[in-house]
């Protein structure tokens, strides 16, 4: 029983940290919204370099064998710095879900060696969410269809985009035709594997929305230091203190949860369920909090466009409910506290391994 | 305590339902934070104004109607059932024109109030500076007599509708030696003044909703003091005198959002999984009906002589956190549709709950931070030490 | 159209303000829990003598022929001061169904008459709340017993006394026999009769309950001001002014709502039910709110049985939960809202009598 | 990260609640906060500690059995799923063991640790005065050194457990012309010593929880001071070293209450009509399961070496809340019965929902209350300015 990172994760974390810092800067984003894809491909070939997309793909298929733990906190980085490029959903969602059927479909393994060497990128679809985020950039999709499971080439879809509240997101719906040769899985093994990713999908939003939230907190608490009113800092109001550390307490009982989490989907994923769905409520209660008390303190300066805190807000807003909104999970959780049978209690918080 | 409208409160309704049902744009108008928009606006402003219904409890020698506040809240009931566009006249009607009636000499009535009345010359609000927000005594900006002019130096800011506005109403230090809220002055200034730069503010929807407003060297006529010099603060605080604290949000406006959110909410009812959203839909309408009832109740009162106390401090808190909790409740009946705008191919009916939900953060922010609503509640209705 | 009390109503109120001010102060509260039957008849008597029980009793028997609306400001007063006699629940509740019926039956006339000069008592059961309160002090009780009415004299029934948090509480179980002598009306009049006692009820609790609200505010805004830490008033912290603040928004937007519910439960008590559910959830809400936040403002002390201010949480708590808790009056007007029908909007706030 | 038992952990489990089944008591003991509950929960302390199972933390030499954090989480988890009586003892255990392992002489050791341990002699904490509540500095009984003894004058409040218990912890001034956290030291003083009157406070139950000690001339011996002279402030503040933060409120209590909660739910799933109540049992279970998390969590860091830092802030105001919610759900779900207690005819299973919500009404206000946490957090987490 040891609930910590290792050291090594820890290292690897802090070194994507300064990375994203100096490369995913609040004017970099707003250059990337003038841009039509608004994706940049020398910053993916930078995320590919230091061998983010590589995480999840085995060792066998030239990546490096790592699992949801080692990245968890990847994906709080990319929340904390709002990063627009598609690497959460390619590397903890995709790519496992390509690794599931690798050993058995070369279309697969060839595919996840080229991610991790970025020559090939992939967008995936899920029926939770009804949109595709980043289908524009993305050689290959992965659609459900029913159980299903199909790898499409972008070639042969056809993209609406549309309008997100974040200027960021590039979202769109896809109309493609069903074929026998995109297919790639069906059936109870379709099934498992769609419930998986959006386990993954899932937890992704949840590790972004914490790191959103503390960078809004961030934000919020260097401007309250600095800004002046009545001769002294507003940070010293304790209306605006306590905003602050209710926000704080909420993220701070988020992570473990979040890390519970991740442990699951990559050693339980069957047992996943309301692991992550906790963990997707709590991280979005927690960003939702933090949008809301930043703004506050932040005051008319928080609802300008030049503020970089919308940057953050409207990727909260837009993360609590994709892959799943608060309703879904919440759902998920009743039902299983209504079973009779449902392991709670004192001794049951690890009880699904005992 | 009689709570049935009087044979006349019914007839007025009716001619205010008519007039409205026949006069109303067949096409939504375009936001008021663009050019396109703010001239659409302007334009039904001046349709009100002709029908005299630009503002109806003003006296019928400005262009009102000398409505009571029932009748007002009847006329504001319809307004919204209609889905009317929102008033891009409010800084003239709600706050400058009935200060200028109060304050104004005869000849800054005859100059100022119909043209603000009938839509032809829009005002903007000019109060905050970049270190006066809620600290506002701290204005800094100077307006310095020569001869029968002031002259203007420095710079406000959080100014609504001024990118498009035709003048500004503002307050200014006219004497460079005095303190916090001494030796200020109301002053009018036209945007069009030489040395008068406005520089818009896009908000979170990227609408230039507000703007900073330099002065540089800008000369006005003495003539465009309201009330005495050093009087500034006194007025402005006591702008709209009662009504203010009763008019700034008009109920009707949250009953109107309620209703939809209902609908929507019965629409959905198959559909919704989150437990709290069937709570919060209640509470919404519930509280919305609260407001209504205050209101009522007020005005009653205000009617009857009454004055009107802390309810603008009360009021704030409680229709901005409302506006907050119906926009949130709405979110997340929509679930994947609600980051969508409503031009998304796939947005379907979404409807403009998104501008409403951006909107609604703004609400605990402006007019006052609803911190600074709580300590005036707790100071003042309920007697708390200040140190 | 005109959301005012009278003069008349508002000194009347005063004046009962001030008798319950001397006469129901904490000490004589607590002592009264000491005595077995914790009620005084001495303070009984004060309260007929000024008029309060034959406020609701019609003139022709020789009642002051008032209604709701006059008797609800006296309600928040009888709330404000913690009285324990049952005033409203005699008053407000029973009063008004025995005048419904006294017309064609000349127990319930003749009933009202000694009601009115306090030579008979009554308590008022209802299925909403499964136990009476006060039925040891009363001399008949009126019963429900599916659609009928009866009145019941308390010898004939066998009561058994039930502990309330509250220690001024008297709440009993009863049981009983239906026979035909004891019947007052059944079917439909029995129905439409027990539903308006519910909601003339449920107005009594939601006024004491927003009188109760205002006195716990007040004794913390008191405590707060005197009480110094760290050489200063406690009440000097923005924490503790923005909990009292948030008690007042509450209980200032209860007070129309209750009013409108007391008008219209005297006007047209066929449409009253969603009225008096909000004013019963929102009057609970602001009790709870200001309980919570009382406590808080007293610290420690105001956790003491020696402090006064739980003499008001309690009753706090038990009146939320009395003739219907939130989940009851919730869910009325959930049902209500979910009719296609239901009139809302910004033109029906008075729109059932338009 | 692993975040499986290791099969020795799983073994203690065993232990533990193999020892427990055979050894609670059949009848629930009464309230502590009566004499007879007192000495009955006395008794079982000497039950635990005749086990080693007094504190397992301890060093054996102590009489606990050296274990570490995670096997404390399963005592604890044990402890609580088989609904063993609340711990008396938790002054002594939890707050003045550690400290006088850390500060106190050998001599001290041996006098105090053992029969606190085993219940024989039970302690109550002295700190809090009138006018030194939030503002703990502010302290102003005396201690006056006369040749080798302190004489003691003064008065504490909010002593928990001083009504039946043997000794207490205090601290006073033993620099009379000192300041604020200056000149104060740790001392222990027998509540029988002459001189001391102990008033019981009745709490919101109506029982003794609390108690004011007023101290009149007492005499006690030098050696009753903890760490040296003028060093109590610091001894008080780190009292029970990193332990005290992660120990306070041990998360299987909450888990058991929410365990409670969610059975109770599922008996009235068909009679339920708040809209709320689903959102807050699952609300419930969530916060629960995370302060189970967060502490694990915790306990993994401290036994790698790391130090506790704002967590117990942190902690304070979650399990605080949280108490409250639950038990106000469960308030909610009982309805008509909430208000009864256990023993009214009429009460049927209601179980102790409304004791535990009285005592939930305590959470956010003792051990600093929830304000001074939130304000410790903003300025030592966040970073925010003081002044």
């Amino acid at each position: 029983m040891d609930f910590t990172f290792t050291e090594d994760q820890r290292l690897f974390c802090d070194n994507v940290k300064v990375f994203l810092q100096n490369e995913v800067t609040p004017e970099a984003l707003r250059k990337s919204w003038e841009s039509e894809s608004g994706r940049s491909p020398e910053l993916w070939q930078k995320l590919v370099d230091i061998g983010l997309t590589a995480m999840l793909v085995p060792e066998k298929f030239g990546g490096l064998g790592m699992n949801a733990v080692d990245f968890i906190l990847i994906a709080q980085e990319c929340g904390r710095a709002a990063l627009a490029e598609p690497l959460v959903e390619t590397a903890l969602v995709g790519v496992p879900l390509l690794a599931s059927l690798a050993d058995n479909d070369e279309r697969c393994a060839q595919l996840l060696e080229k991610i991790a060497t970025g020559e090939r990128r992939i967008a995936v679809g899920h029926s939770v969410n009804n949109l595709i985020s980043d289908a524009h950039v993305a050689d290959y999709l992965l659609l459900p269809n029913g159980n299903q499971i199909h790898l499409v080439p972008r070639e042969q879809v056809h993209l609406v985009a549309q309008q997100s509240v974040d200027p960021s997101r590039r979202l769109f719906s896809v109309d493609w035709k069903v074929t026998e040769e995109t297919l790639l899985t069906n059936g109870a093994l379709g099934v498992s594997l769609l419930a998986a990713a959006l386990n993954r999908g899932a937890l992704g939003a949840a590790a972004q929305l914490l790191g959103l939230a503390e960078a809004m907190v961030g934000l919020a608490v260097a401007y309250t230091s600095d800004r002046k009113q009545f001769g002294k800092p507003i940070g010293v109001n304790q209306a605006l203190k306590h905003h602050m550390a209710n926000c704080a307490v909420k993220t701070e009982f988020a992570k473990p949860v979040l890390y519970r989490a991740a442990y699951t989907a990559s050693t339980h994923p069957v047992h996943a369920d309301f692991a992550v769905s906790h963990a997707k409520v709590a991280a979005g209660e927690a960003a939702l909090l933090a949008a809301k008390n930043s703004i506050q303190s932040f005051g008319a300066m928080g609802y300008t466009w030049e503020c970089d805190l919308h940057i953050f807000m409207k990727r909260a807003w837009a993360l609590d409910k994709y892959w799943g909104h608060a309703g879904f999970h919440k759902n998920r959780l009743h039902q299983w506290l209504l079973n009779p049978n449902a392991k709670i209690g004192a001794d049951k918080t690890f009880g699904e391994q005992a | 305590m009689d709570l049935i409208y009087t044979p006349e409160q019914n007839a007025f309704r009716k001619e205010v339902r008519a007039w409205l049902a026949a006069n109303i744009p067949a096409k939504p108008l375009a936001s008021f934070d663009t050019q396109e928009g703010f001239e659409q606006h302007r334009a039904w402003e001046k349709t009100l104004a002709k029908g005299n219904w630009g503002m109806v409890t003003w006296p019928k020698e400005y262009g009102g109607r000398g409505c009571n506040l029932i009748e007002w809240l009847i006329f504001e009931e319809e307004y919204y059932r209609a889905s009317a566009p929102l008033r891009v006249n409010q800084n003239g009607i709600f706050l400058l024109g009935p200060t200028l009636m109060e304050y104004g000499t005869p000849a800054q009535k005859e100059r100022f109030i119909t043209k603000m009345a009938s839509g032809e010359e829009m005002w903007a609000q000019g109060w905050s500076e970049p270190g006066a927000g809620s600290d506002l005594a701290a204005i800094r900006s100077k307006a310095i007599r020569q001869g029968d002019e002031y002259v203007l130096n420095g710079q406000k800011v959080w100014s609504t509708r001024a990118v498009f506005a035709d003048w500004v109403f503002c307050i200014f230090r006219t004497d460079p030696a005095s303190e916090r809220h001494h030796g200020l002055s109301f002053i009018f200034v036209p945007l069009n003044a030489p040395g008068v730069t406005v520089r818009p503010i896009p908000q979170l929807d990227g609408l230039p909703g507000f703007a900073e407003i330099f002065f540089d060297d800008v000369r006005v006529p003495v003539e465009n003091r309201l009330g005495d010099e050093g009087q500034g603060w006194n007025i402005a605080m006591s702008t709209a005198g009662f009504e203010r604290g009763l008019m700034l949000r008009s109920p009707a406006r949250f009953q109107e959002t309620a209703k939809r959110l209902v609908k929507l909410y019965r629409e959905h009812s198959n559909d919704i999984l989150d437990l709290s959203i069937e709570d919060a839909v209640v509470k919404c309408y519930m509280d919305a009906e609260a407001y209504a009832l205050s209101t009522y109740q007020t005005a009653s009162r205000l009617m009857k002589g009454g004055k009107i106390g802390s309810e603008s401090s009360v009021n704030k808190i409680f229709w901005s956190e409302l506006d907050q909790l119906m926009h949130e409740t709405a979110m997340n009946i929509l679930g994947w549709r609600a980051e969508l705008w409503p031009q998304s191919p796939a947005a379907g009916d979404v409807g403009h709950w998104l501008d409403g939900f951006l909107f609604a953060q703004s609400g605990p922010i402006y007019a006052g931070t609803n911190e600074i609503q709580r300590n005036i509640i707790a100071e003042r209705l309920l007697g708390m030490p200040r140190k």
